[in-house]
């Protein structure tokens, strides 16, 4: 996997969350797609670059990511001072209607994406209302984080730190929209999916652990439903982001 | 692009290689080998079964320390739709068809086919899957299921050279009875049994094989011991991850390398360009290393 | 010192150990285990022979991804030295001995001798060394050469248990005959065989046998696989260097876990430490660990 | 191994040659003892820590290191900024006499620990030559530094990058000294070795790879005599010096 040393211009921190800016000429990044990120000067440990969405990609070429530090890996992308590899842009993001009005559902980190999806929709004219998770317990900082960078979003807020059915519930009948996208915690994924059965289309951006990520390795499999058969799609570039009625859960 | 001021050019079993650096099989898809068919020496193809294989529910990967474990479970779209795509390959280097059966007569089966694919140049073996007729053994789980159905495959291959793939529990016996068998090369080593764990999550993450540098070592000892002791070539597969990486392979007795989970971490590109630095420093060739291996000597010069 | 807040208190085979942690045989000197015995369950000496073995010439160690491979050779002073300087080990933790010999007459003729020395708690035979009787193949290449030397050691030990050691070669087959012939507890895995090779020497650097970090999941694999098929206590070794990496061996099913290169790259302390604290903020004792492995799950919740 | 965080003063460039200067409370090291080092932030790769020789020991708690780049390890070591882990001073130094002169010996990298040495004998009154090998290759920086910390040595040119019996042809009739202390390359080491055998007790700083660094694993095993029979002796706790007499070599 090509890797492109980047300028980090910042790292700013919202509670648990690092947003990170860096100068990005390469191809723009389309809503839904990731990149594979490693930190300079770590030699080749950790072994495998991350996988982080495409958070946001502003004219100036400033791209941004946004991370929540989980393990060794996360903590070295996010330490202040640490020079990053960044990849071009991958995999299969958000396949846009012209049509609104659509609605964008999120939680946690996972709401990284959708601040570019709704750039690209507010740039189309395309009408979205973004509903987005806030944990009981999350910081003000988090908060704060996200109504600047969703103005207008309808936070609801959770019991416990990760999302749950009863979200789903506030966003109400979901067949006033032609179609929803969301990325969430693995419930809100999976009560989304339930919930637009039948409803209404919606797309889910899904995570599945990466090594190659770029369609050589097989190790991001999802399970997706192809005529009538369950088999295993590559989340790196079959998705991330899939239909939710493909997918074979 | 390597500069071709080095030699890089190897042999082996009489095909000429532009570079020793192949793909390791399942490593590196169709579109990635083509874009990289300037600095591969030959494409190798993910394993191929008879028929389709789903492969393993997910999670399928998991980084361990200067490595990680895979649990892929050899999915593939089965021979006839693989074949039918086989202008994928068409990169303008030799390809080396991996394949796999549960019997020996899927594997004596995928050797007749790929024996009359002009595309193929040879095929590798993959023996590390249950052989159904014997308990789920692996083939590579004793030199007598090595020995039988390297010979079916010999029978079933004619013209073209096979290359035997093996892991490294056994693999000194094993590769005896392969070259004995009619190997034409033997490729070392396969993935190591291994396990991780989420010890948060107090869970399973992946129980699969190892790859990576982490094995490096133990891949150079199968390579450096075979080699010493068979007389066709090895072909050394293991943690290559840095362009001195090959020239150890090389240094320890492989005739070509293979890299794998590395070219996940780094580019195939820059490790062969580090090699051709390599050699350019050292005023070798790529086929200067075969054999120039010195012994152990201590620091402070006694 | 380890807060003691945390119940880091287990047993094995009626040994009880004030926490889990243990040194590794030939990886901590009696002076450094007797400064740490607050923090080892108990202490391992260095493999005993009956003769004193000079050991290796040296290049002895190198540095691969993620470990290290030796190639010591067993340097002790032999059984009568080592014994006259047991006091070394009075640090107020048990006592386990590493013993090895050339022959299964040796093997029995250490255990006798440990059978009478009250400050040795049990013995641990380490089987990855050659068996002279039987053409140099090492103790743990076959089931048969294990129980042999296994039901032997059980005789010569009476009332104190036969810890048996074993490489990752064969290690379920190994273990299962190792149960069969009265091992007490497993110890999982001994150094897995290597070579290092400087490239720009182009030397052998080290050949010899691989530990640290890098071959971790390959040790809880062994423990994972073999600690499902026995009834005795499997205690894991290979690869700890953190806190974490003791709470996966106890969660893949090891009793104890011993600490080797580890300890030379941080502190066994340290290690031991952070172990507390995992526990602390999971709400668990040491030896809710036991049995505490989940299954697999994919990471988008299906 | 503990190993402590230090504060690093200073890292200056002479050629190929990096001294590093760091803040050090602890036991003063001895001549002779050598540190274990890693640099901080790297985990566990690489995975052993490096060792070096007390390069000297000033007034003020600063202790330095001097040290030539070779592979990875030593490369973290000297980049600029980067934070250090050093051990206590370890192993067993030069045992000096009471009586001068003396002579030191060296070359390359390996006149590290010369410095604290002859630093130690001025202070003790006692008379000393150094004869230091001076490459015909070697930087003018180098040159430079050997100079300035090490007045009055004689600096004797060598061919080839390596030290060479040639070079103990200059320091002469070794009887006029009481002991010699060599800390060199393998050929000076060796050349010094037999050039004292007989003449005059000579002390060698020798190096072997190590693991543990406190005796546990035997991996920095050195041949030596012992009762008319060779033993592997510890480079890192029963040396790293010897005396010339007691190698096996
Ligand atoms: C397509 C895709 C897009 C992603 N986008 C983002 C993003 O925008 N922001 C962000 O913060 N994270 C994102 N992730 C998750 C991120 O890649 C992981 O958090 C990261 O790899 C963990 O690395 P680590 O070394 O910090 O943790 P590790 O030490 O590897 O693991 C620490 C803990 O995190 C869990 N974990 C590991 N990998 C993942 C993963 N892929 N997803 C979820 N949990 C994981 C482990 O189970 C473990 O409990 C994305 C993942 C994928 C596959
Ligand atoms: C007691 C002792 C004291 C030392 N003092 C100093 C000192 O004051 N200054 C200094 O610069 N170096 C010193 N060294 C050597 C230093 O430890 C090595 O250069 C270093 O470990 C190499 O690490 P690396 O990762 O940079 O190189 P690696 O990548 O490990 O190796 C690169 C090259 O260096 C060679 N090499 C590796 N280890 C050593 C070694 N121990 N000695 C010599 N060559 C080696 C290898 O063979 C290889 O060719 C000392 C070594 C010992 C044992
Ligand atoms: C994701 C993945 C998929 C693999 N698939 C195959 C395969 O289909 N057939 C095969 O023979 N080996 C397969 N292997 C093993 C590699 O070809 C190689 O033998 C092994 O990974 C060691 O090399 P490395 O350390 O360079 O990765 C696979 C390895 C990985 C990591
Ligand atoms: C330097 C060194 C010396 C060792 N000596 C012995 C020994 O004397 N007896 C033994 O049974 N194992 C010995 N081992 C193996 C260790 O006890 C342990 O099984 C192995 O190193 C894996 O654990 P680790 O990864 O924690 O080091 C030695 C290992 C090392 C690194
Ligand atoms: S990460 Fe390799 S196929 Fe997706
Ligand atoms: S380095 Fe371990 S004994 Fe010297």
């Amino acid at each position: 996997m090509k890797l492109h040393p980047v300028e980090v211009i910042s790292r700013e921190r919202y509670g648990d969350h690092v947003r990170i800016q860096y100068l990005w000429t390469g191809d723009p990044p389309q809503p839904g797609q990731f990149v594979m990120v490693r930190a300079a000067g770590h030699g080749l440990d950790p072994f495998l670059s991350r996988p982080l969405f495409a958070h946001d990609y502003e004219e100036g070429d400033v791209a941004s990511l946004l991370v929540v530090v989980r393990g060794r890996g996360t903590a070295l992308l996010a330490e202040e001072g640490s020079a990053l590899l960044v990849s071009d842009p991958l995999g299969r993001g958000f396949q846009v209607t012209e049509d609104g009005p659509v609605a964008l559902v999120g939680g946690g980190v996972w709401v990284s994406p959708l601040k570019l999806l709704a750039r690209s929709l507010r740039r189309r004219g395309i009408e979205h209302d973004v509903y987005l998770e806030s944990p009981a317990a999350a910081s003000g900082a988090y908060l704060g984080f996200l109504k600047e960078n969703f103005p207008g979003a309808t936070l609801i807020e959770t019991a416990g730190g990760t999302g749950s059915a009863v979200f789903l519930d506030w966003v109400g009948d979901l067949a006033r929209y032609e179609s929803i996208y969301v990325s969430g915690t693995a419930e809100t994924l999976a009560a989304a999916r339930s919930a637009a059965a039948g409803v209404v289309p919606a797309q889910l951006a899904v995570r599945e652990r990466m090594a190659c990520a770029n369609g050589s390795c097989y190790g991001c499999a999802v399970p997706v439903w192809a005529g009538g058969e369950m088999v295993y799609a590559r989340a790196c570039v079959d998705g991330p982001v899939f239909e939710a009625a493909a997918l074979a859960w | 692009m390597v500069t071709r001021t080095t030699d890089l050019a190897v042999e082996l079993c009489g095909i000429a290689l532009h570079t020793p650096l192949l793909p390791a099989a399942g490593t590196a898809s169709a579109g990635v080998m083509s874009a990289n068919a300037d600095i591969f020496g030959a494409v190798v193809s993910k394993t191929v079964t008879l028929k389709a294989r789903p492969g393993n529910p997910p999670p399928r990967v998991a980084e361990t320390p200067s490595g990680m474990v895979n649990f892929i479970g050899l999915q593939n779209p089965g021979l006839e739709a693989f074949v039918q795509n086989l202008g994928n390959f068409d990169s303008g280097v030799p390809l080396i068809m991996s394949v796999a059966g549960d019997t020996v007569g899927e594997f004596v089966g995928l050797c007749r086919r790929m024996a009359v694919e002009g595309r193929v140049s040879a095929v590798e073996i993959n023996l590390s899957c249950p052989n159904v007729e014997h308990g789920g053994l692996l083939f590579c789980a004793g030199p007598e299921s090595v020995a039988e159905v390297v010979a079916a495959c010999r029978d079933a291959l004619p013209g073209k050279p096979l290359f035997v793939k093996l892991t490294n529990e056994g693999v000194l016996r094993n590769s005896l009875a392969a070259e004995e068998a009619g190997a034409d090369a033997l490729t070392l080593i396969n993935t190591v049994p291994a396990l991780t764990v989420d010890a948060r999550e107090r869970r399973v993450l992946v129980k699969g094989g190892l790859s990576g540098p982490a094995i490096k070592p133990v891949a150079l000892r199968a390579v450096y011991e075979v080699s010493r002791a068979v007389e066709v070539p090895v072909i050394g597969c293991g943690g290559v991850a840095r362009g001195t990486d090959v020239a150890e392979f090389m240094l320890a007795g492989a005739a070509a390398v293979q890299v794998g989970s590395g070219s996940f971490a780094r580019e195939p590109r820059e490790i062969l360009g580090e090699f051709a630095v390599y050699l350019g420093e050292m005023g070798l060739t790529a086929r200067d290393l075969a054999g120039a291996l010195g012994e152990a000597k201590p620091l402070s010069g006694w």
